[in-house]
Parts: C-alpha cells; sequence; structure tokens
C-alpha cells in the first residue's frame, strides 16, 4: 500500500479539491489504525498476566476496544505490549521481533520493569534498564504491575498519539502530544508552559532515525550476524 | 555414616542435620547416601554454590530428601577458588545435571564429567561469573544501603 | 461422559515419608465398548455446546465493567496502591520531616529526598523526589514513615508518552514540617516558610540511569557521574 | 582434570553436521522465547522428525534478571518484594516461604491470627493460580472460551486480595513476623461468597473442558512420568503427585495452620497429562474445603508482631526453609554473614525450575502439539525458573 | 410415520405445489444478448458487482458476528467502541490492514508468496458465484455443479500450501503441509456426503438440488441418510475450512500463526477474509445440499402448510438458514479444543471415511427401493 500512502498524496494535490481528499485521507487512515490495535502479545513477566490476559478477560474485555486479536506473529501485529521486563538474553530477540512489525508499529511499555527496569534497576547484572533503550516506545503505563483499566488508559493515550499522528505527507513522522489527558479526562494543570513547550518540540520524533540511532541496534545486527544464519 | 567416616565432619551453623565431605569423595557419598537402604535419598531438592571470597574458597551445598523415610540432610562441600572442580553427581540424581548447570553459570564451578556443561541463564559469549562477590558488570548500577 | 466419570475419585490413605497421608486418586478411564464410546463421545460435545450456549442467551451472565465509560462510577478499593502522595494534616500542612527513612526503606531507590536548611528548623524538605517509573509499589516506604506522612492511592491514570514525567516532586512546598510550623504563631512568617514546589520542578536527578533517546534528539546528554564510575567496594554485607 | 564446556551451537549446528545436513529429515525449531506456549518468554530448541519430536532443549534465561545477586544487597525486609516477581502466580507463597525462612532463621514468633490469614490467603490464591492454569490449558489447547472463564474466577478472587491487600499481583503482603495489613472487616464475608460461587464453577469446568472428549483424547496417556522417575528429576507439586506420590509439603511438614485443617491429598494413578490436569482440578476442591474450615475461625490477635523499624538478627549460618506453592515446592536458601542486614547468598529452590526439567523427557517421541499439551500439564511460569 | 405425514399432507392436498422459476444473472444475460448486448453487459457488471459487495460485506459482517458472538459465549461484550455497539470495528480493521506495510520477507520466493493470497481468496469468490441464493438470485447455475464445488474447494488449498512453502519459515511450512493433508484427506468425506443427495436429487446442478426439496428438505426426507451425510458433511467441511477443532494448519498455540505466520497487511487480509467466506460458502452449501436451499419447508402435498410457509421469500429461507449453519460452526469453534494431526487423520480415515462409504450404500438402496418420504414427487 506504498502507493497510496506515497505517491497519491503527491499526485493529488495538485488536482482541485486535492487538499481535501488527502485531509479525509489522513482522518481516515488514523481513525482506522487507532481503533485497530491489534497487540503482539510479547510478555516477559507478570506485567503478561495483567496486560495480555486480564484485560483481555470477560471482567474487562479488551476486545471493546477492538484490540482482543492478539497475534502471535509480529508481521500482523499493530501495537507491541512490553509487559515485563527485559533483560539483556532478550533484547535483541526483542528488537527483532520489532523490526519484523509491519509499519505502521507503536510501543507500549508497562510496568516498572518495561519503562526503567523498575525492581532490577539496582544490582542486577543482566537487565535492561527500559525498553526504550532497545526499541523506540510511544507510551508508557506506569505501574508494577498496572491494573487493567490503567493499561486502558494506557491505550486511549495511544489512540488519541495516533489520531493526532501520522499524515499521509510525512508518513514515518509521528507527534506525540506531552500530556496524556483525553477531552473528559483530568489535565495535569500546573505543569509549567516552557517545559511543556520544550518537551513537544523535542518530541517530533523521526521513527526511523531514532530506531536507528539505538545502540541495540548495531547490537541485533552483530548478534544476527553472529547466531543466525549460520549454515 | 560411621562406615564411611574419615573426612566427613558435621557442617555447623546449618538449620537441619548436615555434612561436610571432601570434595574428591562427593560422589562416592552421594551415591552411598542414595543407595543405602536406610539412608535412601532419592530426591536432591537443591544444589547451589555460597562464594566466601574471603576465605577464597567454594561451598557446594546439596540438600536432599528421602521420600521414603522423610528425613532431609544438608551435604556441603568445598572448593577452591582457583580451581573449583567437583565430580558431577547428575548420574546420581538427574536433576542435578541443571542444577549443577546453573553452578556453573552464575557461580563458575566446574563439574568433572557433567553430559552437557553449558551455560544456563546467560548468554554462550557472556564473560565472568555473576553471583561471585569480585564479579564487576560495567552495565550494573551497584547501589549500597 | 466420555469413558471416565469425573465425579470416580477414591479416598485413601497412603504413607509418605513414615507419615500417613489422606489421599483421593483422581478418576481415570475406563474400557469400554466403541459404540458406548462413541455416544459418550458425542454426548460430551453436546454438554460442552450446551453449556456456552446457556452463557450466550443469557446476558445477564456478561461481567464486563467498561472501564473509560464508567469512570464515574469506578470504585477501586481504598487500599490498593498505585501512586504515592504526601499527606497533608488538617491546616493543610505535610507531615514529611525528611528523616529519610523512607528513601533507606526503598528497595530500589525510587524515592530521593532533597533538604535544604530551613527557617523554622535545622533541614526541612526541598523535594521529595518520587521515580513512578521504576516504583514497585511495595509499601516500604509507607509503612516505615513513623509520622503518616506518606499514603498510597488508588489513582492510576498515568500513561504518558515521556518517561521523564514519571518523575514526580510530591511536595506542593519546600518548608518545615507540620510539626514546626504549628510552633510558629505568626500566619506571616509561616507562608514565608513554604515555598511553592510543583511536581515537574527543578533539576530531577535521575539516580544514574541516562535516557538513551535524549542523545538521539541532539540534546547535550547529561553528565552522568554514578553510571560507569568506578563501583564501591561490596561492604556491607560481611 | 579438564572439564568440557559446551555452547548451544555445539548442538545445534555440530562441527562437521552441516555437510549432511541436506541428507537428514530432522530440522530444528525454535519454540520461544516469543511463542504462544512459552508462557513468557522460554525458548524451546525442538528437533523434530516430520510432526515427531526427537528431542527438546530447554534455553532459559530470557527474563533472568539476577535476582539472586540482588537480593545480597538488599534488607531482609525488602528482598521479599522480589519474590513476588519470581512465581508471580504464588506471589503470596512466595512471601511467605521467605519470611517463614527468615522468622525460623532469627527467632521471630507469630500468632495464630497471623498464620490463620497466610494459610488461607495462600489457598485462595493456589485456587486463583489454578483456575488460571486451567485457563491457559484450555488456550494452549485450542479452546479460547475456558480461558476466559478461569480468568472469570480469577478476578473474582482478586476482588478479595484488592481489598485486603491492595494489589492484584505482586502483593508483598506477608513479611517477616507477620502482615502487613490486618485483613479487610469484609474479607470473612466477601470469601464465603466467592467460594460459594466458586464450587458450582469447578463442576461448569468438569463439563466443558474434562469431560470433552477432545481434550481427553489429547491428555490421555500423554507425557508419562512414572513415580521413581519424577523423584529422579526433582520435579514436586501436583507433577509429581499426579505420578502417584503423595509428596505435599502442607501433609509431611505442615506449616501455617494446615495441620488443623482438614484435607486430602489428590493424587493421580499412572502420571501423564490427564492425571496432572485431574489433580490440580482436584486440588481446587481441596483448597476450598481448606478455606471453608478455617474462615469462621480467625483468631483475634495483632496482625503482625515485629515493628516495621526494627531491625531483623538472623544468626551466621545457612538456613533452609520450604513450602508447598501452587507449583511445587519451593526452597529458600539463606546464607546469613551475622552481622549485616542483608543476606550473604540467597537461593531459590524454585519448582517451575525442577519441573522444566521433566519435558526434555516426557515429549520426546510425542508428536509437536503435545508438546503444548505437556507444557501445560506442567504449568511453567518462566521467571521463576529463571529468577 | 409415513401414514401420519399422509395424513397431513392430504389435510391440504387442494392445490398443487408452486413450480419454481429458476432464473440465473447468467441466463438472463444470454437471453438479452442477442437482442441488447449493452443489456447482457449490464447484467454481468451488475453479477460482478453484487459478487464484490458480498464479498466485502460478508467478510466484515461474518467476522463482526463471530467477535461479537464469541464475546457473549464468553460472559463479556464484544466490540463496544467504535460506533453503536462497535459495528464499524471491523471497518476500521480492514482500512487498516489496507493502510499496512505489506512484507514480502527477503528470502521468500518472492512469486508465489505474492500469488498464494489470492489463490486462496479466488476459490472462495468462484464458489459464491454458484450458489442459488434465491430462485432468482444466482449467478450461474452450472449443470455440474457439484462437481464444480468440489473442484474449486480442492484449489484453496494450493493457496494454504503455496504461502506456507513461499514464507521461508519452518511455522509456515508446517502448518501448510498440516493443512494439505488435512484439507485433502477431508474432501474425501464431504464428497462421500454430496454424492448421497445427488443421488437422491438425481442431477449435479445445484439449482436442481433446491427445487428437487420441493416436497422436503434432504435432511428428513431421507431420514437417516441424509442426517448422517449432513453431519458428515457438517464435519468434514468444518475441517475443509480449518475451523476449531480443526483449526491445526494454523494452530495458535502451536505454530503462532500457521501458514500466515509471514504475511502482514493486505495479504493477510485476504487469508483472514477467505476464512470467514469460506465458512459462508460452507454453510450455503450444507443448507442447498441439505436443508433445502431457499426452498420453504414443505412437506410433500401438504399445500395450505406449504403456502403457509411461502409467504415467507425464498431468499430469507436461504439466509436464516444459512445463518444457523453460520452460527453452529461458530459455536464449534468457541466451545471445543483442537485435535492433534493424528487424531484428525484418524478421525477422517477411520470413522468419518468408513461411515461415509457405509452411508453411501445406504442412500443407493434407498433410491433404488425408494425408500423415502415421497419418492414420486
Amino acid at each position: 500500500m506504498a502507493l497510496i500512502i506515497d505517491t497519491l498524496p503527491g499526485l493529488a494535490e495538485k488536482i482541485p479539491g486535492g487538499q481535501v481528499l488527502v485531509t479525509s485521507l489522513d482522518w481516515l487512515l488514523n481513525w482506522s489504525r487507532a481503533n485497530s490495535l491489534w497487540p503482539l502479545s510479547f510478555g516477559t513477566k507478570c506485567c503478561a498476566i495483567e496486560m495480555l490476559m486480564a484485560t483481555g478477560a470477560s471482567h474487562q474485555d479488551l476486545s471493546r476496544f477492538g484490540a482482543e486479536v492478539a497475534r502471535n506473529t509480529p508481521r500482523q501485529a499493530d501495537v507491541m505490549v512490553i509487559a515485563g521486563a527485559i533483560v539483556k538474553k532478550m533484547a535483541p530477540r526483542m528488537r527483532m521481533l520489532y523490526e519484523q512489525m509491519a509499519e505502521p508499529r507503536w510501543v507500549m511499555a508497562t510496568g516498572s520493569c518495561a519503562i526503567s527496569g523498575g525492581p532490577f534497576m539496582y544490582n542486577s547484572y543482566h537487565i535492561v534498564r527500559g525498553a526504550d533503550e532497545v526499541v523506540p516506545v510511544d507510551v508508557y503505563v506506569p505501574g508494577c504491575p498496572p491494573r487493567p483499566e490503567a493499561f486502558f488508559w494506557g491505550l486511549l493515550t495511544l489512540q488519541r498519539m495516533i489520531r493526532r499522528g501520522e499524515t499521509v505527507r510525512a508518513p514515518g513522522v509521528r507527534r506525540k502530544p506531552v500530556l496524556s489527558a483525553l477531552p473528559q479526562g483530568i489535565a495535569v494543570q500546573d505543569i509549567r508552559a516552557e517545559i511543556h513547550a520544550a518537551l513537544e518540540a523535542e518530541n517530533v520524533v523521526d521513527v526511523e532515525n531514532a530506531a536507528a540511532a539505538s545502540p541495540w541496534h548495531g547490537k541485533l545486527r552483530q548478534w544476527m550476524a553472529t547466531n543466525l544464519y549460520k549454515p | 555414616m560411621t562406615a564411611l567416616a574419615s573426612g566427613i565432619e558435621r557442617r555447623e551453623k546449618v538449620n537441619r542435620p548436615a555434612v561436610r565431605v571432601p570434595a574428591e569423595r562427593l560422589l562416592e557419598v552421594a551415591a552411598r547416601l542414595r543407595d543405602d537402604p536406610a539412608l535412601a535419598f532419592d530426591m536432591l531438592v537443591d544444589h547451589a554454590a555460597i562464594d566466601w571470597h574471603a576465605e577464597n574458597r567454594f561451598e557446594l551445598f546439596y540438600h536432599l530428601f528421602s521420600t521414603a523415610h522423610g528425613h532431609a540432610l544438608t551435604l556441603t562441600a568445598f572448593v577452591p577458588r582457583d580451581a573449583p572442580v567437583v565430580p558431577t553427581v547428575s548420574r546420581i540424581w538427574p536433576v542435578a545435571e541443571w542444577q549443577e548447570r546453573e553452578a556453573y553459570d552464575l557461580m563458575g564451578i566446574l563439574y568433572d564429567e557433567h553430559p552437557d556443561l553449558r551455560r544456563l541463564f546467560l548468554e554462550d559469549d557472556w564473560q565472568g561469573f555473576p553471583l561471585r562477590k569480585d564479579y564487576r558488570d560495567p552495565d550494573m548500577l551497584e547501589f549500597q544501603k | 461422559m466420555a469413558r471416565v466419570k469425573l465425579t470416580d475419585t477414591r479416598k485413601e490413605t497412603r504413607t509418605l515419608a513414615g507419615r500417613p497421608v489422606p489421599v483421593v486418586v483422581t478418576p481415570r478411564f475406563a474400557r469400554r465398548g466403541r459404540l458406548a464410546v462413541f455416544a459418550d463421545a458425542l454426548a460430551s460435545l453436546l454438554a460442552g455446546m450446551r453449556l456456552t450456549f446457556g452463557y450466550l442467551v443469557r446476558p445477564s451472565t456478561v461481567v464486563t465493567r467498561q472501564y473509560p465509560e464508567n469512570r464515574a462510577t469506578l470504585k477501586l478499593p481504598a487500599r490498593f496502591r498505585a501512586r504515592l502522595r504526601l499527606t497533608l494534616d488538617e491546616h493543610g500542612y505535610q507531615r514529611c520531616t525528611a528523616c529519610r527513612l523512607c528513601e533507606r526503606a526503598c528497595p530500589n531507590a525510587s524515592i530521593r529526598i532533597l533538604t535544604r536548611p530551613g527557617a523554622l528548623s535545622k533541614h526541612e524538605l526541598d523535594r521529595y523526589i518520587w521515580r513512578m517509573d521504576s516504583c514497585v509499589f511495595c509499601n516500604a516506604c509507607v509503612q516505615s514513615c513513623p509520622f503518616g506522612a506518606l499514603e498510597m492511592t488508588a489513582e492510576f491514570e498515568h500513561a504518558v508518552f515521556d518517561r521523564r514525567l514519571l518523575i514526580f516532586t510530591l511536595n506542593r512546598y519546600a518548608g518545615p514540617p507540620a510539626s514546626v510550623l504549628l510552633k510558629e504563631p505568626d500566619e506571616a512568617k509561616r507562608a514565608a516558610a513554604m515555598e511553592p514546589r510543583d511536581p515537574y520542578g527543578g533539576p530531577v536527578p535521575l539516580n544514574g540511569t541516562d535516557l538513551p533517546y535524549l542523545k538521539a534528539l541532539a540534546v547535550a546528554p547529561r553528565p552522568d557521574p554514578v553510571r560507569h564510575a568506578a563501583a564501591p567496594a561490596p561492604g556491607g554485607q560481611a | 582434570m579438564t572439564v568440557n564446556v559446551k555452547t548451544l551451537n555445539d548442538i545445534i549446528a555440530p562441527p562437521g553436521a552441516a555437510a549432511s545436513a541436506l541428507a537428514t529429515e530432522e530440522y530444528f525449531v525454535n519454540m520461544g522465547p516469543q511463542h504462544p506456549i512459552a508462557h513468557g518468554s522460554l525458548r524451546l530448541v525442538v528437533r523434530l522428525d516430520g510432526e515427531t519430536v526427537r528431542e527438546v532443549i530447554p534455553v532459559p534465561g530470557f527474563v533472568h534478571r539476577g535476582i539472586e545477586k540482588m537480593a545480597e544487597h538488599l534488607s531482609w525486609r525488602q528482598l521479599i518484594h522480589l519474590t513476588d516477581r519470581t512465581d508471580y502466580l504464588s506471589a503470596l507463597m512466595n512471601n511467605w516461604a521467605v519470611a517463614r525462612t527468615i522468622e525460623q532463621a532469627a527467632g521471630l514468633a507469630t500468632n495464630d491470627r497471623i498464620e490463620t490469614v497466610r494459610t488461607i490467603v495462600a489457598e485462595l490464591q493456589r485456587l486463583q493460580s489454578h483456575a488460571l492454569w486451567w485457563g491457559v490449558l484450555g488456550m494452549d489447547l485450542g479452546a479460547f472460551t475456558p480461558f476466559l472463564y478461569g480468568f472469570r474466577e480469577r478476578e473474582v478472587i482478586s476482588e478479595i486480595f484488592e481489598d485486603t491487600i491492595g494489589a492484584r499481583l505482586t502483593m508483598n503482603y506477608i513479611q517477616p513476623g507477620g502482615l502487613m495489613y490486618d485483613i479487610h472487616p469484609d474479607f470473612a464475608q466477601k470469601t464465603k461468597r466467592v467460594l460459594a460461587y466458586l464450587k458450582p464453577k469447578i463442576d461448569e469446568y468438569g463439563t466443558l473442558l474434562s469431560g470433552n472428549v477432545i481434550l481427553q483424547e489429547r491428555l490421555r496417556n500423554i507425557g508419562v512420568l512414572p513415580a521413581a522417575r519424577a523423584i529422579a528429576l526433582g520435579c514436586t507439586g501436583p507433577v509429581l503427585r499426579a505420578s502417584g506420590v503423595p509428596c505435599d509439603l502442607r501433609k509431611v511438614e505442615p506449616y501455617g495452620v494446615y495441620a488443623s485443617a482438614e484435607f486430602d491429598v489428590p493424587v493421580g494413578s499412572k502420571g501423564d497429562c490427564w492425571d496432572r490436569y485431574c489433580v490440580r482440578i482436584e486440588e481446587m476442591r481441596q483448597s476450598i474445603r481448606i478455606v471453608e474450615q478455617l474462615i469462621d475461625h480467625i483468631p483475634e490477635g495483632p496482625h503482625t508482631t515485629v515493628k516495621f523499624g526494627a531491625r531483623i538478627k538472623v544468626p551466621e549460618g545457612i538456613h533452609y526453609g520450604q513450602i508447598e506453592t501452587a507449583r511445587g515446592i519451593l526452597g529458600v536458601t539463606i546464607v546469613a554473614g551475622g552481622k549485616a542486614d542483608a543476606p550473604y547468598r540467597l537461593h531459590f529452590r524454585s519448582p517451575n525450575f525442577n519441573n522444566l526439567w521433566a519435558v526434555t523427557e516426557l515429549a520426546r517421541g510425542w508428536r509437536i502439539a503435545d508438546i503444548i499439551a505437556i507444557q501445560s500439564t506442567l504449568d511453567l511460569v518462566v521467571p521463576d525458573i529463571d529468577r | 410415520m409415513t401414514g401420519a405425514l399422509a395424513a397431513f399432507a392430504a389435510f391440504g392436498a387442494a392445490e398443487t405445489a408452486t413450480a419454481w422459476p429458476v432464473k440465473t444473472v447468467a441466463a438472463r444475460a444470454a437471453e438479452a444478448l442477442p437482442d441488447n448486448v449493452w443489456l447482457a453487459v449490464l447484467y454481468m457488471a451488475l453479477a460482478l458487482a453484487g459478487l464484490g459487495a458480498l464479498v466485502s460485506g460478508l467478510g466484515m459482517g461474518l467476522i463482526y458476528l463471530e467477535r461479537k458472538i464469541a464475546a457473549h459465549f464468553q460472559c463479556r461484550l464484544g466490540p463496544m467502541r467504535v460506533g453503536p455497539h462497535g459495528i464499524f470495528q471491523t471497518v476500521a480493521d480492514t482500512f487498516k490492514l489496507l493502510f499496512k506495510e505489506d512484507i514480502v520477507p527477503a528470502r521468500a520466493d518472492k512469486a508465489l508468496h505474492v500469488l498464494a493470497p489470492f489463490l486462496a481468496m479466488t476459490s472462495t469468490v468462484l464458489m459464491l458465484g454458484v450458489i442459488p441464493y434465491s430462485p432468482v438470485l444466482q449467478i450461474s447455475d452450472v449443470n455440474i455443479g457439484v462437481l464444480y464445488i468440489t473442484a474449486v474447494s480442492g484449489l484453496g488449498v494450493m493457496g494454504i500450501l503455496l504461502g506456507g512453502w513461499s514464507s521461508y519459515n519452518k511455522w509456515s511450512l508446517i502448518g501448510a503441509m498440516r493443512g494439505a493433508a488435512q484439507i485433502i484427506s477431508y474432501e474425501v468425506s464431504a464428497t462421500l456426503a454430496l454424492l448421497v443427495v445427488v443421488m437422491f436429487a438425481g442431477t449435479l446442478s445445484l439449482s436442481g438440488i433446491v427445487t428437487s426439496q420441493a416436497e422436503g428438505w434432504w435432511i428428513w426426507r431421507a431420514p437417516v441418510v441424509g442426517g448422517i451425510a449432513f453431519l458428515i458433511y457438517l464435519t468434514a467441511s468444518t475441517a475443509e475450512i480449518n475451523r476449531t477443532p480443526f483449526d491445526i494448519p494454523e494452530g495458535e498455540s502451536e505454530l503462532t500463526a500457521g501458514f500466515h505466520t509471514e504475511y502482514s497487511g493486505l495479504r493477510f487480509a485476504f487469508f483472514f477474509l477467505a476464512e470467514f467466506i469460506n465458512m459462508f460458502v460452507v454453510a450455503a452449501l450444507t443448507v442447498t445440499l441439505f436443508l433445502g436451499g431457499w426452498m420453504p419447508f414443505h412437506v410433500g402435498g401438504a399445500n395450505a402448510f406449504n403456502a403457509v410457509m411461502d409467504l415467507v421469500p425464498p431468499g430469507a429461507w436461504f439466509l436464516g438458514k444459512t445463518a444457523l449453519v453460520v452460527f453452529v460452526i461458530m459455536w464449534f469453534r468457541w466451545t471445543f479444543p483442537r485435535l492433534r494431526v493424528d487424531q484428525l487423520m484418524r478421525l477422517e480415515w477411520k470413522i468419518l471415511l468408513p461411515i461415509g462409504f457405509a452411508n453411501l450404500a445406504l442412500g443407493a438402496l434407498a433410491v433404488l427401493y425408494s425408500l423415502y418420504f415421497f419418492p414420486g414427487a
């Protein structure tokens, strides 16, 4: 579908009314993506029980968001929910899973372990302190583990980001809003304006470059070269 | 135990019956412990090593349990830190194969004639044995209370 | 049921390790004729289908709580631990004396307390920094506090796009605790001793972890004195 | 003496094997670390001949966080929270194992109330853990509905925990010398309500899955583990009991108030997947029975006997304590160095670590699909293997 | 039994049964061709557009229904947030898959990898063309319809096999091999069950089979034989479309995603869609063969009763009956665990196949000696 996203906008903008077409295409794109987030079932630890299982269970029911279609293969998944600690042995594999996912792809880090290494931040020789050292993370859901509702809040946050998200004019570049408040939700009123502005300016992330700049990108290449394609 | 007495002494400061054997007699004692019907320690509950860094030696401990008699015993053995080689007991208690691999992986104990001595948790190219007291890792944030 | 009667358990006593253990032996399969097995198999499939159908036709069995829609009525258990807060007394003063007991009780240094010399007491709380991104919600800080200055609340909606926003300054003002403030009768002096703080204000110590994307975004990386410095000798334990 | 150290590549691609790689029909397949059967992240390197399994090589370590190393830097109270994160499905029992070992070593006394509450919450968690296992087994064998029914029951028990403990998974509730909180005022009432709800549900499990001919065919005579072999492989918990050995620490070395509760130990007769399945189902009934006996008789008393700030002094030496968790014997070896407020060395004998290796024997000669059944009935929690 | 039915038939023997004027779209086009070429083209274009709309509408509708029904089997609600009760959920899914990156693995056989999903899709769409939805709504009535269906449904296995083979992934390959073995095996039983109906109806044309049921559906008109054939056909065709309890080619918990492990975006959507359309096709065929297709519930000779039944239009009959069978197939999925490969094969070769053959022989006897209701009609 590279044609629709890459070539069409350039052509469409030239014809009269093309702007409208591109804008409505943007809307359709982001609406469909936001409402159809199929998670990759990637759980390593306790958070997997809460994030991938308890949320999908009858009491919480992830399917209300259309996200119960947990795919086991990264090719068909849209959002990688990193639930649990990432250790050095897992990191290259996780990076690989991420690279196997088809664009557009998003990453949610849930729980302290995935955000920062959490309980294992200190004195552990094998932990990766934060999944964002390995893959670019879009939404962080804190908690140890977060409640299923907190995961839903994270999902809503991600949906909000996607809706605002990419345009067909500049694919691959996403704009993250700084605060996760929903229209009816709570807003943190007293955050300083300049921090807000600074973070927003900083958070225009070029996904491709950010991914390539990650130290694990190189490590994965190296790991794949040594371990993977053995005859 | 009297027949085996030489070199075997009681290991003090353990909250269950415990004996210490010389590392070279480990295999013989272990075989006797399992096969003697009066002892019949058929289950190796746990095995790991302690790094007594100040004394420059490792202490291996084997927690045994007998499902026939219900008695328990802890077997310990010292090995020097610079040559931590002991015979494997995996032919006596098969589960030792993996418990010993764990001890090799994390503590660097080498088991002689082990059928499959490999790293267990860490990658094969990992340097060092992390549970040793003198292990230093550049990525590890050490945080002291 | 096919070939095995699930209720067909047998009670007996066995000995293990010289003790009698009352056991219940689980059901096994019986040898039966081919046709009976076939009929039972079909019956078992139908029984399962009947059960699921029963749930389908009874909408009252739906147990789903619709979270974002039920936000207004959502009631969480009072003890649920999802966010640390500094408690305030009835005058609106915080109880924290910056004694650092919680900092010491925290198993992974998610709490950092910065103090400063105060006007009313020798040292007072400057910033109570809490790292939600690494907190394990073990409640040790709350339990360790002899002043009841901390509490865990059940607010859980904290998802963010930037990990740095999970590092909070918990105190609303820098200054002495309620116990000291209340000894000072002058309202103006009390107010002067309290300097306001906001949740994201001030320099945030990151306890030595670096945030990789700071570098990727061409922002000057933070000097990091702890991470690769020579590690201190492993004292502290025997 | 020379000791030969191998790597995984020596097994998968032994030197000299490349030339004949095309000639053989056997091939290696990686199940995991990211695979639905991994239940977390375990890698099973499976040597297959068509669909038939020739060899299974488990490769753990994808969640190895070095908990034993970390524990050497944490105080006696702090290290409890690490045990929540090993076998997270029996977090309370893990808490209890460590707390009990510390109590025994340091000579801390508890009272009847503490022990009764500990027993009740541990049994509730066993129920919760088995409900989850049942659901996940259904999902592994291709039936998705049991997964949701199992989780529905789990959620109901979670509500009790949320009220009393304030957490859903990582409890940190049982501490040396007591409990973090006293029980919630509604605890007994709510528990009774939940038990009344659960009993018919377990019969429903019988209709939906246990009685189903497909499930029976998937489990019957698959992965037979004889009793002697189970003991030699160090298996414990329901896996060992399914082989007919009534080894249950709650009976053999009673702790808590299990001695005063009346219950039976479910055992199997053959040791195949079906027995392991039935033993767990029966254990749920027995857990309900235990809780029912205790819930009306919680004695009065304080919920902790040691002040939080008080320093716990563990005398020098090796202290071993063990507890029956939902998956088997969890043993804790604490090596105390004397003065320090932290262990010199801590070692967990985790039930899953020892149960895992049974898969290498059980799966041999069966089909790919049987690995799933075997793995599911062994009920492994990977972070507990890796620690 | 027969006496009771005869009495019932006598109750309203006033009128004769209505003759059903079957007219397919292809026939209309052929009729119009000599006079007006453009009308013929219009008919064909309408048919194609209808087919396209049917595929996409059915796909989205069935996926939505499946998710909702599954949810209610499982005490939950299912999609709720995209539109009222989540009715636009599958629309969002479709557009998302449409806009998603399409990955062809570096070592895959590119041409086959690209071709496979289209093959899978094509076979199902081809089958849609011959199903009689109502007397006037059928694109083309091939006079060897049953044979055509059997042949074309065999084509679907090519998509699975090629998809799995070309992906350069062991899971895909295992899934594809399982799929091929399973589909080809179960086709035998399905065909045996089909033959029973063909014998009774005396025709291979699907419309002919439907009109042959004007006196009553084959499932009860040929009481034992028809019922057994129905059960065999339902089981075998559930296996042919890889639905639980026979979903071993994609066996989520064993093979990650089976033959479509390496497919993403639109091509995965094709496989996904093909599965659901297949389900519809199988249900439609079951209905056509055993449950009278669009034919209302008739009892031979009971004309007053039949006239009441005829008040409901035939299209609605077809839709209702198909929906029922689709529901049953979904019901299977959300109740049963999955079989193992060898058990699957055993079920086919040792249980279904002998029963199928015996049933066929019984059916032959029944036809020979007119041992079924209303043989004269």
